[in-house]
């Protein structure tokens, strides 16, 4: 052992702050499965299997040691983002697909744990929502809403089999989410009132899903108070994104949903409090949080409602982890003896 | 002014010239090592571009007219060869480590596709003097944005852990594809 | 056709007028580059990439007539930094270069000395006191350790000594730790 | 109540303070040998002015100061000087360093002892008088103090008694037990510096101490004030933040700003100096960690660690020694070094104190460092840059205002070694920065030879063009005898040729005949050949350097 000091240190390890994440992730599973079945249960299961071999295998190509970098944590934490951000009902292979894709690209061809660029799951959310745009728009439907109700084995020929039970369609169980469902009938010139009287929206956002959403903030405040993650990126993203919303609304509430639909719609809070807020992918200055967050909160909000994708959130999050270097170079805080407030690019 | 600022957007993020249209990927590899080598490089080209793009419209416009469309490539080249060479010695002189880090790529510029691609696209979307000078403009600051983030990202590899056969240019077209990727999230925000 | 030519003779005059104005405008004397590359380089003065000194070479250099990678005291070190300011890819040190000696320093048996001053002339920092037919000595402070002299001198008494800097010229090391407890041996040397 | 001014970060590792503060100060036995570094300060090293074989007093100096970062040591007691040689020295790189040994007599015998009225001296004489006896700063930096006095008409003299680092406690002791004599220190520093206001820092983890000095402050004007206990408060920088609200500027000196900060040892040895006339040769020494009986002892400066350590007798499990704290301490790998003047503590490590660390893992770039630095600066990136080798970054990044006090460290869940890799930056940077001055003398000297050759030759050609004006005339005198003196030329050279050739020859019989010589060397004949030569080479660099010297009015006429 090095005798150089210091000798001391706190016991904290990176294991440690990846479990608590996934530990802050139980109760939104939890009320998932509540309001969706069991069915995201097998999708997690699948992600975290097709994730620790993923990584298992390059690991045991680089001649790693395997033992200490699967139990880091750091790749189950990336597939159960990505599982939760896929429909459950997926096809098996969509989850395994999106999965490899992540941590094998957007992981390891940068050098495995702290030195990717880019949000790992996001980058297999995005690849997917590319590829197969078709199989990510398949959502089901809360339980109380679906026209028929299907049995966990069921679920599972479809997931595995692509089977539907005799005599049912897929569109029985599955329903546009409440963005898309906006976005599309906003199109057919409808107003958000009335689209909003539909039988899926709820009093803050969809049935069920704001539920979920309210877990994920509940969940992203206890990691607050454990303090794995400071306040700064989310705060900034949630008030951008309300910010940017409000404007809209107040322009024209006819057209625009209003501000706390969309800071629980979508992805919006999972994003905000679990992707974000990854050490690797986000700054590391206070002034670059904020920049970054807000960065995340008007682009999400752009695409989910302006563009052509039905959320903006995991697009925003890789477009502003592409910039986060920059971020962090020009937002350098003032050093300990050192006039003026930042220095720029490591100039003053 | 709404049209224009639509230009600026749509050319800045959604159609941008390297993430989504692919052009100008000669400096964009070559030049983003370093990230003060990029600001210039990405200066250069935003300068050289909205001249390029202004001078093109005046020359198609009132010199070349319907009769003479044949010469237009071979004009606008010419043009985007004079402002580059300009641009080089302006360069020369005022910062010289600066014109020896761009090295090559300077005069380059003068066929990097961005550039002629640009004045061409104008013509091809009958834009008028103003709309050209914006989308010059617009062009170019998505150009200057993409490599200096780019160059920000390849400064930050640099001290990554990447297995060998992916160290240096490898990682760098992983990460522009990835780059692209994000990009293709503004896709249909405008036109 | 005329039309054509004259459009195209017109923009050819207009635009050279104005190249014409700016490279009397923008013109550049001498190359400020060397003195920055020349501040890169070690100063051993020892020629062995081909140029009588380092000032030359840095001169080739930044004309860009030569390869970065023929200082060979300098070694990856100086390559890697001339390939960073001037943003060229680095290049590998030639096979048969020199791998970096630690600090040498000349030393003259002044038993057998002669005192024929070849290698006063042949230290190019001037770092050997001596007169003809004095035994000559080295400054140690100033040799560079180029070994320049050691050719020349017809008796062979110049030798070179390494120099032990002790505590002043300690190092820290690389850290090197352990990446696994079970696995002690594999460690992480980036 | 006194407003504070919290600084950016900090840590509060386990203090263990407590078991070495049980038992007040003790004196430490005179020891049968001492080993006197000469570099126990920071800057060039003392040059030793006794011989081996001297009988010295003690408090008799031995080596004195070279230059003005430097101080001077003495003999610590009285004996005979047995060694003058490279010794272990507690250093990290565990090189030896030249040191003087002395065989103690046993007799204390000291050297006159002159007190010094300090209120009627002039404060240039008192700064000489502490680089002549001694006194360095003695919170670890060692920092010679008469370079540190060098300031007047201060606003604000800080005492530095944080004593932050865990275990540590001989600040703390030195205070309970001596507060008045601190005082009196306090004032020589304060007459010295002409202080309009004395501000004493103390964590507020050790009352006894305040309250001690807060009785011995009484009617002296000089304010105690307890600083929340959070490492590295006793920090200079830091600390001084904490008391008044400035910031050092990087890379300059406090005094720019009307402050300097002494250690509370340090002033406590100014003065022992002044009214006692004893120079620094012992100071007091924390022995704790996994230890029978952990205690502060005073020990003379010199004594070798590992007779220290048998008074308090280490446990069995003990698996390693530290000098210092176990945020910025030393390595022991060899118990014979002796205690310097930057010895403030020796901890004994054990698997129960010190538990290993987790394995080291990739750094995560969760930024709980930066959140710690107390020099607020951005180690993540700092570690990223040094890993890699980028120091032109690293330094961009401001790696040179790193005070490499390990709290990065201590918070970081990967357990990266990062103040190892600062200090792995720094030194290269700094061995770079020499070579770099190397270089530059080398430029200059090439260049001056080439100017000179230059000269020379423009001179020769003037030579050759005026004798060729002369032979031209004589030419014209005599037309004869102009193929006689081309002859005469070849003549000459030949001569020399050969003039040469038996030069060659008589050194290669000279060298055959002095080789064999020297591999049977009897010891004595060698040291005194050694000597011969080493006395000619000085010499002969004598006259370089006259050389040089004319070398460059020669460069003031050229020019």
């Amino acid at each position: 052992m090095s005798m150089n000091s210091p000798l001391v240190a706190e016991q904290a390890t990176v294991n440690v702050i990846m479990l608590k994440v996934l530990a802050a992730l139980l109760p939104a599973i939890a009320v998932y499965v509540f309001f969706f079945g069991p069915a995201i249960l097998v999708s997690i299961l699948l992600a975290s299997v097709a994730a620790l071999l993923t990584e298992a295998a390059v690991l045991h190509l680089r001649r790693y040691p395997l033992r200490v970098y699967l139990l880091d944590g750091s790749a189950l934490v990336t597939a159960w983002l990505l599982a939760l951000s896929i429909p459950p009902l997926a096809p098996w292979w969509l989850v395994v697909v999106g999965t490899v894709f992540a941590i094998l690209v957007a992981k390891h061809l940068y050098g495995g744990l702290g030195n990717n660029l880019f949000n790992p799951a996001m980058v297999g959310f995005a690849a997917l929502m590319i590829s197969f745009p078709s199989h990510m728009t398949h959502w089901p439907a809360p339980d109380m809403l679906a026209q028929s109700h299907w049995s966990f084995t069921q679920q599972m020929d479809f997931m595995f089999g692509g089977e539907f039970p005799a005599g049912d369609r897929l569109d029985a169980i599955t329903m546009a989410t409440p963005l898309d469902t906006l976005k599309t009938q906003l199109h057919l010139d409808r107003e958000i009132s009335e689209i909003q009287s539909g039988k899926i929206f709820s009093i803050l956002s969809g049935k069920g899903t704001e539920i979920i959403a309210l877990f994920y903030l509940l969940g992203g405040l206890f990691l607050w108070q454990q303090r794995i993650i400071s306040w700064h990126i989310p705060a900034s993203f949630l008030a951008a994104m309300f910010g940017t919303a409000g404007l809209f609304y107040l322009f024209d509430p006819g057209h625009y949903a209003s501000p706390m639909f969309h800071l629980f719609a979508g992805g919006t809070m999972l994003g905000a409090f679990f992707i974000a807020t990854d050490y690797v992918t986000s700054p590391t200055t206070p002034m670059g949080k904020l920049i970054f967050g807000a960065g995340i909160g008007v682009s999400a909000y752009v695409i989910r409602v302006l563009g052509g994708y039905p959320d903006g959130v995991a697009f925003a999050v890789l477009f502003l982890n592409s910039a986060v270097p920059l971020i962090d170079a020009y937002t350098q805080p003032r050093v300990f003896g050192h006039a003026g407030k930042w220095f720029k690019g490591g100039k003053e | 002014m709404e049209n224009y600022f639509l230009i600026l957007i749509g050319t800045v993020f959604v159609n941008n010239i390297v993430l989504a249209k692919v052009l100008g990927l000669c400096p964009f590899m070559g030049v983003s090592k370093k990230l003060e080598a990029a600001i210039g490089m990405g200066m250069a080209t935003a300068f050289v571009l909205t001249l390029a793009s202004g001078a093109s419209y005046l020359i198609n416009q009132y010199l070349l007219g319907p009769d003479l469309i044949y010469l237009r490539t071979l004009s606008f080249i010419i043009v985007i060869a004079s402002i580059v060479q300009f641009t080089e010695m302006f360069i020369h002189k005022t910062s010289p480590v600066l014109y020896q880090v761009l090295g090559i790529y300077l005069p380059l510029i003068t066929t990097n596709c961005a550039v002629l691609g640009i004045p061409l696209l104008n013509v091809q979307e009958n834009h008028n003097f103003i709309e050209s000078l914006f989308f010059g403009f617009g062009g170019a600051i998505g150009f200057a944005l993409v490599l200096i983030t780019f160059s920000a990202m390849r400064e930050r590899l640099e001290g990554a852990d990447v297995p060998l056969p992916f160290k240096g240019s490898a990682i760098a077209m992983v990460t522009a594809g990835l780059m692209s990727i994000a990009s293709m999230g503004f896709s249909g925000l405008v036109k | 056709m005329l039309n054509a030519l004259l459009v195209m003779i017109g923009l050819a005059v207009v635009l050279g007028a104005v190249l014409g104005f700016a490279s009397l405008k923008f013109r550049v004397e001498g190359n400020p580059l060397v003195e920055k590359v020349d501040a890169i380089l070690p100063q051993i003065q020892c020629g062995q990439c081909g140029y009588p000194g380092c000032k030359p070479y840095a001169e080739a250099i930044s004309a860009g007539n030569s390869a970065i990678n023929l200082c060979a005291p300098g070694g990856e070190a100086v390559m890697l930094r001339l390939a960073d300011l001037l943003g060229v890819d680095p290049q590998p040190l030639a096979a048969d270069a020199a791998l970096p000696k630690p600090k040498q320093v000349a030393l003259i048996d002044e038993q057998t000395c002669i005192g024929c001053t070849l290698c006063l002339q042949a230290c190019p920092v001037d770092a050997i006191a001596g007169a003809a037919k004095q035994m000559h000595t080295i400054i140690a402070s100033e040799c560079t350790g180029c070994e320049l002299c050691l050719p020349p001198c017809p008796v062979d008494c110049i030798t070179m000594e390494t120099v032990d800097e002790g505590l002043g010229g300690w190092k820290w090391k690389y850290p090197v730790y352990p990446i696994s407890e079970e696995e002690k041996d594999t460690e992480v040397t980036s | 109540m006194r407003p504070l001014f919290p600084f950016h970060g900090g840590i509060h590792p386990a203090e263990h303070k407590s078991p070495s503060t049980q038992h007040g100060i003790a004196v430490a036995p005179l020891p049968a040998r001492l080993v006197v570094t000469l570099r126990q300060h920071s800057g060039s090293p003392a040059s030793p002015v006794v011989a081996v074989g001297d009988q010295v007093l003690k408090g008799q100096l031995i080596g004195a100061a070279e230059g003005l970062i430097s101080s001077s040591v003495h003999a610590p007691s009285s004996g005979r000087v047995v060694a003058i040689e490279k010794q272990p020295a507690p250093h990290v790189s565990g090189l030896p360093d030249l040191s003087i040994v002395l065989e103690t007599d046993g007799e204390e015998r000291w050297v006159e002892r002159q007190k010094m009225d300090f209120c009627n001296t002039d404060p240039a004489l008192l700064r000489q008088h502490f680089q002549d006896m001694g006194v360095v700063g003695l919170g670890g930096a060692v920092f010679p103090s008469h370079v540190k006095l060098n300031a007047s008409g201060l606003d604000t003299l800080v005492i530095n008694a944080a004593e932050c680092e865990p275990f540590i406690s001989c600040d703390d002791m030195l205070m309970r037990e001596r507060a008045a004599e601190v005082v009196k220190g306090i004032s020589i520093a304060q007459y010295i510096m002409g202080a309009r206001e004395v501000l004493i820092g103390i964590e507020d983890n050790k009352p006894q101490a305040i309250a001690a000095m807060q009785a011995a402050c009484e009617e002296t004007g000089f304010e105690v004030v307890a600083v929340p206990t959070l490492y590295p408060s006793g920090s200079a920088k830091q600390l001084i933040k904490l008391l008044t609200g400035k910031e050092v500027t990087s890379g300059g000196h406090p005094t720019q700003m009307g402050i300097q900060c002494f250690n509370v040892a340090t002033v406590y040895t100014m003065h022992r100096v002044i009214n006692h006339g004893e120079p620094v040769i012992s100071r007091l020494v924390t022995l704790t960690g996994n230890m029978d009986e952990p205690r502060n002892y005073e020990v003379l400066i010199g004594t070798p660690i590992g007779d220290l350590l048998k008074l308090a007798r280490p446990k069995a499990d003990t698996t390693g020694y530290l000098m210092g704290g176990p945020m910025m301490g030393v390595p022991l790998l060899d118990l014979s070094v002796p205690v310097v003047k930057a010895t403030n503590c020796i901890i004994a490590t054990s698997q129960a104190l010190f538990p290993p660390l987790p394995r080291a893992m990739p750094c995560i770039r969760c930024a709980r460092c930066a959140q710690a630095c107390p020099a607020e600066l951005q180690p993540q990136e700092l570690f990223w840059f040094s890993k890699s080798r980028n120091f032109e970054k690293a330094r961009e990044y401001k790696l040179f205002d790193c005070i490499e006090c390990g709290c990065c460290n201590y918070v970081c869940p990967s357990h990266i070694p990062l103040v190892q890799f600062y200090r792995f930056a720094k030194s290269e940077m700094l061995a770079h920065e020499k070579d770099r001055k190397a270089a530059d003398l080398a430029r200059e000297r090439h260049e001056f030879r080439e100017f000179r050759q230059e000269r020379e030759k423009q001179e020769k050609a003037a030579r050759h063009a005026a004798k060729a004006a002369e032979m031209a005339a004589k030419a014209a005198e005599t037309t004869a005898g102009s193929g006689e003196s081309v002859a005469g030329a070849d003549d000459a050279a030949a001569a020399k040729k050969a003039a040469i050739q038996a030069a060659i020859e008589r050194a290669k019989a000279k060298k055959a005949a002095v080789k064999p010589q020297n591999v049977d060397d009897l010891p004595a004949e060698a040291q005194a050949k050694i000597d011969e030569i080493d006395l000619r080479r000085a010499q002969a660099s004598e006259t370089a350097g006259q050389r040089v010297a004319i070398q460059k009015s020669d460069e003031g006429q050229g020019a």
